[in-house]
């Protein structure tokens, strides 16, 4: 089971676990990751935190990231929860979990939902600082992150 | 051929998105950035450095050398940023 | 800051996870896993299983593993719930989080909890199988999996 | 000494706990097993193959060279399997 949501909305990560245990079937392992807005940026107070994406092609790129872990790690569920819009400090952006019979299949799938996510996944990052507003820029140990699953 | 913007190409090009009808010989993304360069000031700043740029065509990532063609839906952005 | 419980009762996972998101200060990186009860074993249905443990010592080696996690990730939470008691197919078993400001610090925490939870804490698996009562054996592959963090 | 037994060593011994006091030539953990396994036919059963079991003195594991002393308390177990 693949689930898939993208919204303004917060989400309730005990909720998400729940529903991917329900979903799990016979998997005992489930894993899963949630990325938070950090309180500073760039050694300076963050206000805010604006998240644009590409309507459409998000959950498409969402949905290849979850199809390639479930057949790649064997996983009998996995969820994707992505927020957009303003977000402040504190406020969850994301959800990643994976439900399979083995631990390390669990872990590995979330790792790999992850870096896929922030290399494929067509978000942006505006920050809100008290110098300024800051586009994100992409990270390359992210670029690396994602890479080392195409080594294997 | 409908273009998408985002982020700060969308800031720079001034609109979120737009309908163009380039000439016959612009047959790739690539080509597509070179002549939407020559289109004004804005589009000037936005594809100035190239290395900077994203492309997808039809809401898959395409490179410099992907295929465009008419009823196409182009985007262009910044590397992503998600998660 | 480091929260670990034993006991009989269930836990609500994502009560953990909003704990851990509250202690984790600016740490914008929650990882966590979940252990469930399979509805089989070798190949049989499971009717129940029975978690033993060392009072005392179990709390104590629980502790000394989220610390040594703690100091060796930069984590800046730790959460182990260890249930113990008689349990159904379905039922949670273990919960293992972790906050910190990198995503691959927290990932790499959890599974180190769980590695180690797995070889060092004093729990035993008793299985209630329609052949029979059969105690659970320790696999190698986790000691191997424990093993790959002192070979770092 | 306080002997404490786990999961199928427990249920081989045939008690939980015991307090013990074995001869003064009994100075580590593999010494006890020894003493131990002849204190009567489920103790014997128990430690027949000592490659099976741990042990854990005062509560942190021990390997069979670690001494014991009078006032110890002294676990055995098979290896754990929890999480």
């Amino acid at each position: 089971m693949i689930r898939i949501a993208v919204g303004e909305a917060d989400f309730d990560a005990g909720a998400e676990v729940r529903r991917l245990q329900a979903a799990a079937g016979d998997a005992g392992a489930i894993a899963s990751f949630i990325g938070v807005v950090r309180p500073q940026s760039g050694g300076e107070a963050l206000l805010s935190m604006t998240l644009e994406h590409y309507p459409g092609m998000t959950e498409r790129a969402l949905e290849e990231i979850a199809q390639a872990a479930c057949s790649r790690f064997a996983l009998s569920a996995v969820t994707i929860v992505h927020r957009v819009g303003r977000l402040v400090p504190g406020a969850q952006i994301v959800f990643a979990g994976a439900a399979s019979g083995h631990r390390q299949a669990a872990f590995e799938g979330v790792q790999f939902l992850m870096d896929y996510l922030k290399t494929q996944a067509p978000f942006w990052k505006l920050e809100e600082r008290v110098s300024g507003d800051h586009w994100v820029e992409a990270r390359s140990s992210d670029d690396e992150a994602a890479a080392r699953w195409e080594r294997r | 051929m409908k273009l998408v913007y985002f982020a700060w190409v969308r800031q720079q090009v001034g609109v979120s998105q737009e309908t163009v009808t380039p000439p016959d010989a612009v047959q790739t993304v690539g080509d597509l950035m070179s002549w939407l360069a020559g289109r004004g000031e804005g589009h000037a700043r936005a594809f100035a450095d190239r290395s900077r740029i994203r492309a997808a065509v039809n809401q898959v990532h395409a490179g410099p050398t992907a295929r465009v063609a008419a009823g196409d839906e182009v985007a262009f952005f910044p590397p992503v940023t998600g998660g």
